[in-house]
C-alpha cells in the first residue's frame, strides 16, 4: 500500500529530474551547473535531517514516546544517505571544475564531519539492542554531537575561509535565476517531499521491528525487565 | 531475579505499575532522598579492582559520611582485617564477597537487599549473611533476599515468596 | 557536592596510578606512533619541522581518546548502582571522570610534546601560550570522551565505538590547537582560537552536566 | 568524459540510490509484515 505522500514524493523527483535536465545550461558553467540540482538539495537535507534528529531526541527525552525515537534513527539513516551524496556528487563536480576528486572548501569539509559524526550516532544505535536504552542513550549523543556542530562549522570556516564561488554550494544564488533557479528550487523541495516520505516509511520499519524483538506480554524472562506481577496468596 | 531487586532499590524504572519504597514513591524524585538507606549487594561486587579493600570502603566512607574507624571495624567484623591492604584484583571471590558485606555493615541501610547472597559461599561465611541481616533488622531495618536455594536461608526467613512464570505466590517460610 | 567530586577524582586517579595503563600502555603506544609517521612521510629534516606540531595534535587527540576509554574510567554496574544509592549525583561522577581524564591527557600530552620535541626538533613555540592551549584542549578531548564513554557504556565494542564518537565531533578541539600553534609560529593572532576552545570546552560542560542524569536513568 | 558525461554520472549516482534505498525499505517492510502475520 503506498501512500499519498510516496505519490507525490515519486512525482515531483519525477519533476526535478526531467527540469534539471531540459533547462538551459548556466552561462558561466554551462551544462556541468546541472549537477548543482542534485548536489545542494542533497546538501540541504544533510542539514535538515540532522536537525530533524535532534528535534526527536530531545521530544524522546520529555515524552519518552517511542515514536520519537523511532523518528530520530529513520531520519539519521536517510540523512547519512543524502550526506554521502552530497559529497559525491561534490566530488564529480569537482573533478572537471578543478581536477581533483576532493577540495578543502569549508562547506565540503564541514559535510564529511557531519558524514562521520551520523556514522557513529548509527553505530550507536546498532549497538543496544533494548529499545529504551538505545532511544535514551543516541538521544543524548545526537544532542552532544549537534551542539558541536556550530563550533565545528565556526572552526572550519576560520580555518579554511570561505573563499569558495558562491554558485559552488549556495542555493537560491542571485548570480542564477529565471528556469535555472526554478529548477534548482523544484529539486530542493522535491527532495524535501521524498526526505519525508523516506523518514515515516523508515520510522515505521522500526517501530515493528521493535515489536517483533519485544518478548510479548506473556512470555516474562525472569531477570531482565519484569512485568508488575500480581501477588497471589497460595499457602501450602 | 536482578530486575525486580533494582526496581525496589530506586535503580530500575518500572515498566508499569507504582510502589513505594521507604515511604518514597518510585519512579518519582522522592526516591533520591531514601537511597542512603537503601544497600544492595548484586552479582558481581561493587569494588574497584585495582585499589585495596581498604581503599574501596574508605571511598565508599567519604562518600557515606562515615569515617575511616568505621570502616576499618566494618572490615574487622568481616574477618578481613588481615586483607585490608590487599588489591581487590588479588582477592578471591569470598573475600570480595566478604568486603561487600562490610560495605553493608558500613553504611547501615534501612532495606537490605542481597542477591544470591550466599551463592558460592562456605559455612563460615554464610553466618555472615545472617550476621548483616541481623544487623539490619536488629535496627528496624528490613532485608530481601533472593536466593535459589531455600532451605539454607530458611533459619533466618519471616516471609517467603515464590515467583512462578511472572507471578509472585506467597508461601509458607 | 564538592567533596564528592574531589573524593572521586582522586579515587580515579589511585585507580588510574595503580593500573598503569595511561602511563605504560597508552603513552608508549603515543610515542611509537610519533616515530613511525617519519618512517613513513621520510625524514627530510625541514619536512618534519613542518609538520612536527601537526603530529602532536593528531596523536593527542587519536590516543587521547583512548586515554578517556581506559579500563579505570569505565565504572562497572554495581559500582555505579552503588554511588547512584550512596546519592552521588550523576553530574558529580561526570565531573570527576572529565576532570580524571583532563590530568591525565595533560600528563600525556607532556609527555608525547617532548618526543615531539626530540625526534621532529620544531621551532620552539612560546611556551606561555602553550600552557593555556594544551589545557583547554585536553580539558575538551576529556569532556567528549567522558560523555562518549557514559553513551557507549557497557558495551563489548565501547573502546571502538568511542573513539568514533569522540573524534568527529572533536574537530573544533583539534583545529583550534593546531591552528592556535601554528599562528604562534608565524606570530599571527591566535585570540579567536583560545576563545573557540573556550566556548567549546563551556558547551561540553554543560552537554556533559545536563545529560549524566538522562544517561544513567535504566 | 564530456560535461554531459559528469552530469550523467551524478544523477544516475543520486537517483540511482534513491531508488535502490527505496527497494531496500520496500523488502523490509514486506519482509516484516509477512513476520508479524507469522507470529
Amino acid at each position: 500500500m503506498i501512500r499519498p505522500l510516496e505519490i507525490a514524493a515519486g512525482l515531483m523527483l519525477a519533476t526535478a529530474l526531467v527540469l534539471g535536465l531540459v533547462v538551459p545550461p548556466d552561462a558561466v558553467q554551462g551544462d556541468l551547473q546541472r549537477i548543482m540540482y542534485v548536489h545542494v538539495p542533497s546538501a540541504w537535507l544533510a542539514y535538515l535531517s540532522f536537525a530533524a534528529t535532534l528535534v526527536a531526541g530531545v521530544a524522546y527525552l520529555k515524552t519518552r514516546r517511542m515514536r520519537w525515537d523511532h523518528i530520530a534513527g529513520a531520519s539519521a539513516e536517510v540523512g547519512v544517505l543524502f550526506t554521502g551524496l552530497a559529497l559525491v556528487t561534490g566530488s564529480i563536480w569537482g573533478k572537471p571544475v578543478w581536477g581533483v576528486w576532493w577540495t578543502w572548501d569549508a562547506r565540503l569539509v564541514l559535510t564529511a564531519v557531519m558524514f562521520f559524526v551520523y556514522l557513529g550516532y548509527l553505530a550507536l544505535r546498532r549497538s543496544f539492542d533494548d529499545p529504551e536504552t538505545r532511544a535514551r542513550r543516541a538521544a543524548v549523543y545526537g544532542i552532544v554531537a549537534v551542539a558541536q556542530i556550530p563550533l565545528v562549522h565556526f572552526s572550519v570556516v576560520w580555518w579554511r575561509g570561505l573563499h569558495q564561488p558562491p554558485t559552488l554550494l549556495r542555493p537560491g544564488d542571485p548570480q542564477i535565476d529565471g528556469p535555472l533557479l526554478a529548477a534548482l528550487l523544484a529539486a530542493v523541495f522535491a527532495f524535501t517531499v521524498v526526505y519525508a516520505a523516506l523518514v515515516s516509511r523508515r520510522a515505521e520499519i522500526a517501530r515493528l521491528e521493535d515489536l517483533l524483538a519485544a518478548p510479548s506480554a506473556d512470555e516474562t524472562v525472569a531477570g531482565s525487565g519484569v512485568s508488575a506481577p500480581p501477588i497471589v496468596r497460595d499457602t501450602r | 531475579m536482578l530486575g525486580l531487586l533494582r526496581v525496589m532499590a530506586t535503580l530500575l524504572r518500572p515498566a508499569s505499575g507504582t510502589g513505594t519504597v521507604l515511604g518514597a514513591r518510585l519512579a518519582t524524585p522522592e526516591v533520591e532522598s531514601i537511597r542512603p538507606r537503601i544497600g544492595f549487594v548484586a552479582h558481581d561486587p561493587a569494588l574497584a579492582p585495582h585499589l585495596t579493600l581498604a581503599e574501596n570502603l574508605y571511598l565508599v566512607a567519604a562518600l557515606a559520611g562515615a569515617t575511616r574507624v568505621a570502616a576499618d571495624r566494618a572490615l574487622a567484623d568481616v574477618g578481613l582485617a588481615g586483607a585490608a591492604r590487599r588489591r581487590v584484583v588479588h582477592c578471591s571471590n569470598g573475600m570480595r564477597r566478604r568486603a561487600e558485606f562490610a560495605r553493608m555493615l558500613l553504611i547501615g541501610p534501612s532495606l537490605l537487599l542481597l542477591d544470591e547472597a550466599h551463592v558460592g559461599l562456605d559455612p563460615e561465611a554464610f553466618r555472615l549473611v545472617a550476621h548483616v541481616v541481623a544487623e539490619v533488622t536488629g535496627r528496624g531495618g528490613a532485608a530481601v533476599l533472593v536466593s535459589h536455594e531455600r532451605e539454607r536461608a530458611a533459619a533466618m526467613i519471616e516471609r517467603a515468596v515464590e515467583v512462578r512464570d511472572g507471578t509472585l505466590a506467597e508461601v509458607a517460610p | 557536592m564538592i567533596r564528592h567530586v574531589t573524593t572521586l577524582f582522586v579515587a580515579h586517579l589511585r585507580d588510574e596510578r595503580r593500573a598503569g595503563e595511561v602511563m605504560l600502555v597508552i603513552v608508549p603506544f603515543g610515542t611509537v606512533a610519533l616515530l613511525v609517521v617519519p618512517m613513513a612521510v621520510g625524514i627530510d629534516t625541514p619536512l618534519l619541522d613542518r609538520i612536527g606540531p601537526g603530529m602532536f595534535w593528531v596523536v593527542l587527540l587519536l590516543f587521547g581518546t583512548i586515554v578517556t576509554q581506559r579500563q579505570s574510567a569505565s565504572l562497572g554496574e554495581s559500582r555505579r548502582d552503588m554511588l547512584t544509592l550512596l546519592g552521588v549525583d550523576p553530574a558529580v561522577r561526570f565531573v570527576a571522570a572529565a576532570l580524571a581524564a583532563a590530568l591525565l591527557l595533560t600528563v600525556f600530552a607532556v609527555v608525547i610534546g617532548a618526543v615531539t620535541f626530540v625526534l621532529y626538533d620544531p621551532e620552539v613555540v612560546d611556551p606561555g601560550w602553550l600552557a593555556a592551549i594544551v589545557p583547554l584542549t585536553c580539558a575538551g578531548i576529556a569532556m567528549v570522551g567522558t560523555i562518549a564513554g557514559n553513551v557507549a557504556g557497557g558495551l563489548g565494542t565501547r573502546s571502538s565505538l568511542a573513539p568514533l564518537l569522540v573524534v568527529p565531533i572533536a574537530v573544533p578541539i583539534l583545529l583550534a590547537g593546531a591552528q592556535a600553534t601554528e599562528g604562534l609560529r608565524m606570530g599571527l593572532g591566535i585570540l579567536r582560537w583560545i576563545l573557540l576552545l573556550s566556548v567549546v570546552d563551556i558547551v561540553l560542560a554543560l552537554a556533559g552536566v545536563l545529560t549524566a542524569r538522562p544517561l544513567e536513568e535504566s | 568524459m564530456t560535461d554531459w558525461g559528469w552530469v550523467g554520472l551524478a544523477f544516475a549516482v543520486v537517483y540511482g540510490t534513491l531508488i535502490g534505498y527505496v527497494a531496500v525499505l520496500v523488502r523490509r517492510t514486506a519482509r516484516l509484515s509477512r513476520n508479524r502475520e507469522g507470529r
